[in-house]
């Protein structure tokens, strides 16, 4: 079984260059790459194009790297609770592409299984229909939506394997399994790294061919954006 | 008038056995206090869980489980765990039954705007226009007026567009509405202790009323 | 948490008509619904068209509602192995039409996913392109290929819950879980039914959303086409 | 002249470390059987297999675990199982590194005839046209002529196509050929005891002869 494991994060990520197009699973701060961030946090990287369903909070995250003016360009479906992101994006530093989040998570699954362009309901007579194809089909309008690819793609899961195969806890699954097969590069960081055999290959939900780099992270913080308790 | 409690609980009565229900952020998300015990129903988060239980307790909160709106949450028996294009796979194939979902505008062909506000910061819209182009049955909670006092319900909306022709029914603080296929607000109950002319006087779109509208009751 | 649970396969199926569209699991013998079809082959039923990646073997599976007379069209991959379809093809009471076995997944997931349509490079220059919209992107060329739904669904899984929710085993997986979503009425055997809450959520390969009925089958037969073991 | 497991023995040397490989039915199968030990690979079955294992034992065989030959089947460590969409996920997508097919007819611009022979029962194209119009690098498996001595490497093929441009390399009894990007067969390398007018006469499309040919060593 090729063996995909990488010592930790930051040889995991030494390669990403400024104007790099990265994917970043997650949603909200839930199933985040914190370790790969760390690491990118330590580099003098610019002009970043970041595909996320969202944008971090101003000191955790993707907030993270706007502060460190790394990002030129955010492709997301919703990026409230940032501030600085806020200053950037009116001064003009930052550019963000708003998806549909249904039309995002397809256009990243299309992108890695080799579907150049779908037809979705979502954002029909809006003005994310502004520009596309649209057409009918039985009746109903639909616009045409290309798919997604990255050059690297950074992903969190729970636990791995040596081969790369994934899986994921609870709602921390998002995002996560659709990036990891559109990355050119993608770079799995786990809680637990386990030798290849030890995961049940029916349990799995991302397998390793997706992925071309696994390393176990550290110190996971696992910030909780919303803590909402029954009394 | 009613609150927002009232809100919640009058789109409950409208839930039906055995739907998939997704809810929104803000009074949508108090509809599930209110659902009736005796319905088996099951809530879809669209951050890919379906089975969405009340708040969890202090001991059982866990980082990996939150909601769409990035509350903690817990899950009841028989929920199942995905990833997001699945989950969006369930809206926009048409596998959840119920939508209930908060909006800034609702036109009476039945569009909705409800993500941008043109001149303020523009957060985005989620998943919202995936769910109103996909749902077949939409149930729109919001305040009849702004604050300034304009009617929301109108002839066309003038914020930008969520989705269109999709609200099948609006609950506000005055009402119960439901928007008709051809077009048109029809009027099916006041709240408590409000008129059918204030309705009248509040609603620009086109208000249909026939018969006698009966008041809600709490 | 609604409970899907019918008695039988009698019963789950009663309401399956002749002219309807099925679709029905499996690759070769591997996780078809074994009592579904069962169920069928006691009924008066014919104009079937059946969605299946195979058509079974000439006393197993599809084959045997193919010696009955029950099928009108098969929508397939791959249909050797059985002698009966070659007859019944050749005479023309059968009608046939063949599609590439990715873009028939892929066709079944859309349907179930709300996509009408999407572009695919398979069978670009092939008969297969005849008739269909072709388009190039990024400089190589595609065809549109449509969503695929049917009346009924009718999928196996290994295990089951009362909510619908399944676990399918090893490469009995195959078409099921896409066939499930694709179902106006799906309908879900499992050879071993639990109450709802016995399944861990993480390991849920079908969401009971997809599924409308569900029962324990029985008498598994898991006949094998090809028994080849290493002396 | 090659037998069918040299055919497979020399097409194994074209393997490289790290790859991910979808094997088609026939010669193609039996190249596992030759991987060098030294190499880590990882061989794909489009039923929903990642990391195809030996035939099992008596005692191992499971109903439940076959390969796209419907064969009985065994897993490595650290296999993965999925669906069929997610198997082709990976094969439209690129993700699978090599793909070792067998075919009726190759032409000189690389199309291949695989799954159609008119006039007679046509079983389907399982999932060839997708491995064919995706992969990236394809090495078909041959016989260099049809038992009726018609040479298989055409100027254009006269079956119906499988899929357009895709072929690489051939392995054939007679010789390891590449398909030029320009078009045409290169010879790269002859069967032992063929000669390279042997493998001109029986090429009907354009071969490509630059330099000394080298004979395989088994």
């Amino acid at each position: 079984m090729i063996n995909k494991t990488v010592p930790n994060a930051e040889s995991a990520t030494k390669d990403i260059g400024s104007n790099s197009v990265l994917m970043l699973g997650g949603f909200g701060l839930c199933g985040i790459p914190e370790n790969c961030i760390s690491a990118l946090l330590t580099r003098d990287l610019h002009d970043l194009t970041c595909i996320s369903n969202n944008a971090g909070v101003d000191d955790f995250g993707i907030g993270q790297m706007l502060q460190r003016r790394m990002v030129r360009k955010m492709i997301s479906s919703y990026v409230g609770e940032n501030a600085e992101f806020e200053r950037q994006l009116l001064s003009g530093e930052l550019k963000v592409e708003l998806i549909p989040q249904g039309t995002l998570a397809e256009r990243i699954r299309a992108g890695g299984a080799g579907i150049p362009g779908f037809f979705t309901p979502a954002g029909v007579g809006t003005e994310v229909a502004d520009g596309k194809e649209q057409r009918e089909f039985d009746g109903k309008l639909y616009i045409l939506e290309r798919g997604l690819i990255a050059d690297f793609a950074l992903v969190k899961a729970w636990k791995g394997d040596t081969a790369g195969n994934l899986i994921f806890k609870g709602t921390a699954r998002n995002f996560n399994p659709l990036m990891a097969m559109a990355g050119r590069i993608t770079i799995a960081e786990v809680e637990e790294l386990v030798p290849a055999g030890e995961l049940d290959p029916n349990h799995i939900h991302t397998p390793g061919i997706f992925v071309q780099r696994i390393f176990e992270g550290k110190n996971y913080e696992k910030r909780i954006e919303k803590r909402t308790v029954t009394p | 008038m009613l609150d927002k409690i009232q809100i919640a609980k009058r789109i409950a009565r409208e839930i039906k056995n055995g739907q998939y229900i997704n809810l929104g952020i803000g009074i949508p998300t108090l509809v599930a206090n209110y659902i009736p015990e005796e319905l088996e129903v099951v809530l879809q988060s669209e951050n890919g869980l379906l089975g969405l239980g009340p708040f969890p307790n202090e001991e059982e909160v866990d980082a990996d489980l939150i909601n769409a709106g990035k509350q903690t949450i817990s899950m009841v028996k028989g929920s199942a765990l995905f990833d997001s294009s699945m989950s969006f796979a369930m809206i926009r194939g048409g596998h959840v039954d119920l939508t209930i979902l908060g909006a800034m505008e609702v036109s009476e062909n039945g569009d909705i705007s409800n993500w941008k506000i043109p001149g303020k910061m523009v957060k985005g819209m989620g998943g919202a226009m995936d769910l109103v182009a996909s749902a077949e049955n939409i149930i729109v909670a919001m305040q009849h007026c702004s604050r300034e006092g304009k009617s929301k319900l109108l002839k066309n909306c003038t914020l930008p567009i969520t989705g269109i022709r999709c609200v099948r029914k609006i609950v506000t603080d005055l009402a119960l509405i439901t928007v008709m296929p051809e077009g048109g607000f029809r009027l099916l109950e006041r709240a408590p202790g409000v008129s059918v002319d204030e309705i009248k006087s509040k609603t620009e779109g086109r208000l249909i009323i026939e018969g006698e509208i009966p008041e809600m009751v709490f």
